[in-house]
């Protein structure tokens, strides 16, 4: 009841959706259907331990006067009061388009900003990044700087005033060497993949119960 | 007047995000705490809101939808999580994911992953037209993309001449490629801090168009 | 390459596939049964003759095939308007518009995309089609009875290919696994990344610092984060024995759970149940830069010893290892994020490239079975080699040769795009 | 100080100096213009040819699909096809994948159509010129006589006047929209009865003129993510559409295959594909300056000048100071 019942849960269910792909029957589809219907409903349920962890660990802070313990508060506050407010306000829930509300106006002008900025960070650590790594070390790190050095040049106008053949050079790496390496992690990462779809469903890879190995 | 505020309120949490460039500090630690909170918020807000109601809630409150009880119930599950006792049963909704993910994504997989890479690498060498560096950019494909193949071959080991200079080969090419790929990538970095500059120089303080 | 005989069958089996698709051939082709009902010709534009139909291979029996005679004349001909009905319905209302084809030269559609108006399994149709002139202006042509009605099929075979492919794999898989289990011992060269990771954790320990564990950010089905989670088990493991700290944040609630399981049994296996704190795995939030900000925040405040990042990522990936080398920190990393390799093995101090971090967690699984899975999957890689070189082989020939056996080669692994 | 103090010194530099040095060089370029010439590739070039033969009788989608992350890349992008189809008179219909990318759609047309905005495109509401319509005024160029003729004079700076519902719709965000994609093959219309003003598109004689996918000549799907993809798929692949991509400098490489299989007709990768266009469109007057993604090509140019140079710049040290030699440096700050 435990484990076997869940193993046969995923054995069943996998076998049927590999099945499925290959029936166009309409009982197939309609299994489909189904399956398209109920995924999204029974995934939006576990948001609920999400949210149960959160909790738990900032008022565990807050009670314990762990360090930094007053910032949990701004994690609760809004992590309970957003719902509330999209409750008042159910219209708002779309960004931008809505009257103001203050759920609009915390995810539109805090949320968005601040993940803008957090991804647009990565200009600046890209720089170092690249100040950092690469050094000719060796004759593979020589080959990774070059090639980086040689794309980067070919993108932008200044590359031009070395010659046309720069901009060429670097879409021709791109185009040849960098789309064989990326083919053949793609053909192991798809073996590798497929292997471990089988292993899930025929039980050969049980972790996800909880538990490593038995 | 709303707008403002917001473009004052949004300029200032850029700033708050940059400023952990230079040290981490309590105006940044109030901005990570409270993007987690609100985004945390908002992804429960929106997933009742486009999920759990129009999909569950309304269709068995109208009532012929009784069927839908079943991915209710095994949703609910997960809720036993917080009950040691019966947290067992909390494997049976992930179990059900688990399960029909793994079967969705085998023959995609299959397809898109295995047999479009195969037929990708199986290109003609030379057709009419194609200039000197397009067969040559051909053949290092091909002869690349077994190199690289053979790097990942696990059951021998990467001696002798076919597995040694064969997987050397295949770390270079994938070396190259990761180079090709670092490079390419600055330029879209870079463009993700021009719209901030835009947004804090523009927007906010219209120093610049 | 003593497991290259493999090879042989799996070519033999997939050089059948031509013979097997041109043996498919059409489905019955059922003359339609016209019925001319009084069409009235008008003096405005010529109509379109017969309208034939076929039930559409490969569907769940909710498409059909129409074609159409074109009329003789096609001059001041805009489009074609389809419009269809159920067999028997009387009445001007009771036609459907379903289709309107632009008038150069087609005269062939698939019916039953539109949502509005679905083709129905089994039942029974009639079609007539109107010559439209630029302003809309219809003239209608005869009334057609559909001599089929639309039913799904049991097998798609469009999808042969795929479906042998996969057969094959499935049976080389299985293959190892009896092999594993059997007990035959199998070589497997050794891969760098798990001494560096057995180092790493020393290094935290001498340190008396945290170890930093960020299992990806993908969902539980991704294969990267299930290698990922079974690395964990073996790394929370080894923090137990140390008594080491260990902070696993999560942006997905199922993985969230499955990993706090996996650590929980760790420390028990350890023999240390007492030591493990329930607040060392926690959830995050599900927001891709809320959750960067927050665990950025973490390595510079707790400055980790070590962190490892193994999984599947996708942009924040400099961003974390780029916080966590200012942070001082040792970096492992491990992904099969083609895009995202470049930035871990330009700033990490070991990278798992792609499918050697599944080959790293079959490693610490320490299960005869999940050694015979990299079996089986390399089997798989000696045949895409044998693939591809024979294709190289061909390519050469048609060069030389001028000959075209390469187009033909590639057939037998080409699949269409739309299924 | 000995001389390896120095290198080390270099090699092992707070790297909060880098960023300060990335930050300047991509603020001074919003000051100074170098205007450093874009030199037009192919890919680009196809989709500039295709849209300039179009004219009043065809119609194109501009998708937006991309979110204020990618805002710099995209953003551009929409703005230069859409100048592009408003000078020939091109209808253009607006869609947005996702709500927050229905803002970005809301925003590209307010900086087309604000005065302040160099070249821009005087807008009349779908509302004000409801009596031509109702009289029968449809035609682009009888419409604008005709409006000129009630005494509305075309404004300083002004490119030319924009009819809501003639020159292009908003018809914006709607949910599931792989599915509306595939709906609007069939029609236009039941998949957007109103438009993002609320204006009805069965009202629009650009909706009367191309009722569904079918009767449109392109779409140019701006992304940031994936979703480009969808185009291909639901539109592409089922009714052959013709399909423009837009995409981020970092998703431009996986999307080379589209183009070397006809799937699709150009592609405009980052913001160099997007300066690009700004360049064709001021080379052939249809615009009298390039724009943002211009001057952001500048900052690029630094940019890259900056991070190359610092990987010389470690590299000699690296090698001067004879670390190549020697055992691990200590990690930076």
């Amino acid at each position: 009841m435990k484990r076997t019942v869940p193993l046969m849960i995923v054995m069943v269910g996998g076998i049927l959706m590999i099945l499925q792909y290959f029936i166009p029957h309409q009982i197939s589809q309609t299994v489909l259907a189904y399956y398209t219907d109920w995924a999204p409903i029974i995934l939006a349920f576990a948001l609920v331990l999400g949210v149960g962890s959160l909790t738990r660990i900032h008022s565990h802070k807050i009670r314990r006067k762990a360090k930094n313990w007053q910032y949990s508060y701004a994690v609760l506050i809004p992590l309970f009061g957003m719902p509330i407010l999209a409750h008042i306000w159910p219209a708002s829930l779309s960004g931008g388009m809505d009257s103001p509300s203050i759920f609009h106006f915390l995810f539109m002008h805090v949320q968005v900003p601040i993940q803008a900025t957090m991804f647009s960070l990565l200009a600046f650590y890209i720089a170092s990044a690249a100040f950092r790594a690469f050094r000719a070390k060796s004759a593979l790190a020589t080959l990774l700087l070059l090639a980086a050095v040689v794309v980067m040049l070919g993108q932008v106008p200044i590359g031009e005033l070395f010659g046309r053949w720069l901009p060429e050079t670097g879409l021709w790496i791109l185009r040849y060497p960098n789309l064989a390496a990326k083919r053949a992690i793609m053909l192991g990462v798809g073996f590798g993949m497929l292997a471990t779809n089988l292993k899930i469903i025929f039980g050969v890879e049980r972790n996800w119960l909880g538990g490593a190995g038995k | 007047m709303y707008e403002t505020i917001g473009i004052w309120v949004g300029a200032i949490f850029t700033l708050a995000i940059y400023s952990f460039l230079y040290k981490e500090n309590s105006i940044y630690r109030l901005a990570e705490h409270l993007v987690v909170g609100i985004s945390a918020g908002y992804g429960m807000a929106i997933t009742y809101q486009i999920t759990i109601k129009p999909r569950l809630v309304d269709p068995l409150l109208s009532g012929d939808h009784w069927i839908l009880l079943i991915p209710g119930i095994l949703g609910l599950l997960y809720i036993t999580r917080f009950i040691p006792r019966i947290s067992w049963m909390s494997r049976y909704p992930i179990g059900f994911y688990m399960g029909t993910a793994m079967g969705v994504g085998f023959p995609l997989t299959m397809k898109a992953r295995v047999l479009r890479q195969l037929e990708g690498a199986m290109v003609p060498l030379y057709q009419s037209g194609m200039a000197w560096y397009e067969v040559t950019g051909n053949v290092v494909m091909i002869l690349g993309t077994l190199a690289a193949l053979i790097y990942f071959f696990f059951s021998k080991p990467h001696k002798g001449l076919f597995f040694g200079t064969g997987s050397k080969i295949g770390i270079w090419v994938i070396m190259v490629g990761f180079g090709a790929t670092f490079g390419f990538t600055v330029m879209g970095r870079i463009s993700l801090l021009i719209g901030r500059i835009q947004y804090l120089l523009g927007d906010w303080l219209h120093v610049i168009e | 390459m003593r497991k290259n005989w493999i090879g042989i069958p799996a070519l033999m089996i997939l050089l059948l596939l031509p013979a097997l698709s041109v043996a498919r051939g059409d489905d019955e082709i059922l003359t339609p049964v016209a019925e001319e009902q009084l069409a009235e010709p008008d003096p405005g534009l010529d109509v379109s003759g017969t309208v034939t139909v076929q039930d559409k291979d490969n569907d769940a029996g909710d498409l059909l095939l129409v074609s159409f005679e074109l009329p003789a004349d096609t001059e001041g001909i805009f489009a074609y308007n389809v419009y269809r009905r159920v067999a028997g319905e009387e009445g001007e209302g009771s036609w459907n518009l379903v289709e309107i084809i632009p008038a150069d030269g087609l005269s062939e559609f698939i019916d039953g995309y539109d949502p509005e108006y679905p083709i129905a399994s089994g039942v029974l149709y009639e079609y007539r089609i109107a010559s439209a002139t630029v302003d809309g202006e219809e003239f209608f042509g005869p009334e057609c009875e559909a001599g089929v009605v639309s039913k799904g099929e049991i097998y798609h075979t469009g999808k042969t290919k795929i479906f042998i492919a996969s057969i094959l794999f499935i049976g080389l898989i299985f293959y190892y696994f009896g092999k594993a289990q059997k007990g035959i011992e199998m070589y497997m060269r050794p891969i760098a990344g798990i001494e560096a990771i057995d180092e790493a954790i020393g290094r935290a320990t001498e340190m008396g610092k945290p170890v930093l564990y960020v299992p990806g950010i993908s969902s539980i089905a991704d294969v990267a984060t299930i290698a990922s989670l079974t690395i964990l088990g073996r790394v929370a493991k080894k923090i137990a024995l140390y008594q080491t700290p260990l902070i696993v944040p999560n942006r997905d609630p199922i993985v969230f759970t499955v990993a706090e399981e996996v650590v929980k049994q760790a420390y028990l296996e350890a023999g240390r149940p007492d030591a493990y704190d329930p607040d060392s795995v926690f959830f995050v939030t599900t927001s891709q830069f809320a959750y960067v900000a927050a665990v950025n925040g973490i390595m510079m405040r707790e400055k980790p010893a070590t962190n490892f990042y193994l999984g599947m990522f996708y942009a924040e990936s400099l961003l974390l290892a780029e916080t966590g080398s200012l942070s001082g920190a040792i970096q492992i990393a491990g992904t099969d994020a083609v895009t995202q390799l470049p930035f871990f093995i330009t700033t990490c101090d070991y990278t798992l490239i792609g499918e050697e971090l599944y080959a790293a967690s079959a490693y610490l699984g320490r299960e005869p079975k999940q050694i015979g899975a990299l079996k089986g999957q390399d089997a798989c890689k000696a045949i895409i080699m044998t693939f591809i070189t024979v294709a190289l082989i061909f390519g050469v020939i048609d060069v030389v040769a001028n000959t075209h056996i390469l187009d033909w080669f590639r057939d037998l692994v080409t699949s269409p795009i739309v299924d | 100080m000995s001389a390896v103090n120095i290198w080390e010194r270099m090699l092992n530099i707070d790297r909060r100096w880098i960023f300060l040095g990335i930050g300047i060089v991509s603020i001074v370029p919003f000051f100074i213009n170098f205007g450093m010439p874009v030199r037009t590739t192919i890919e680009v070039e196809s989709i500039y040819d295709y849209v300039d033969e179009l004219g009043s009788e065809n119609a194109i989608f501009i998708s937006f699909d991309f979110a204020p992350g990618t805002q710099a890349e995209n953003m551009p992008m929409a703005v230069a096809v859409m100048r592009h189809a408003f000078y020939n008179d091109v209808p253009v219909f607006m869609t947005a994948n996702w709500p927050l990318h229905h803002g970005m759609m809301l925003a590209a047309m307010e900086y087309v159509f604000n005065p302040t905005t160099e070249g821009f495109y005087q807008d009349i509401d779908f509302d004000d010129w409801r009596e031509l319509r109702e009289a029968g005024v449809t035609a682009k160029g009888d419409l604008v006589d005709a409006w000129e003729s009630q005494g509305n004079q075309l404004p300083d700076g002004a490119m030319g006047w924009v009819f809501e519902g003639r020159d292009y719709a908003a018809l914006g965000y709607a949910p599931v929209f792989n599915l509306v994609i595939l709906g609007m093959t069939i029609s236009i219309e039941t998949q957007y009865p109103i438009d993002a003003h609320e204006n009805a598109l069965g009202e629009m004689p650009m909706l009367q003129e191309h009722k569904s996918l079918r009767e449109v000549d392109l779409t140019l799907t701006c992304s940031g993510s994936a979703a480009c993809e969808w185009w291909i798929t639901y539109a592409r692949e089922k009714i052959g559409m013709p399909v423009a991509f837009g995409v981020t400098a970092v998703s431009a490489t996986d999307y080379f295959p589209y183009l070397q299989t006809g799937q699709v007709i150009g592609q405009m990768g980052g913001l160099r594909g997007a300066a690009e266009y700004e360049v064709l469109l001021a080379e052939n007057g249809i615009t009298s300056s390039t724009d943002k993604a211009f001057t952001g090509m500048d900052v690029q140019s630094v940019a890259h000048i900056l991070i190359i140079l610092l990987i010389i710049m470690g590299n000699i040290a690296f090698f001067a100071g004879g670390f190549h030699k020697k055992a691990l440096l200590k990690e930076g700050r």
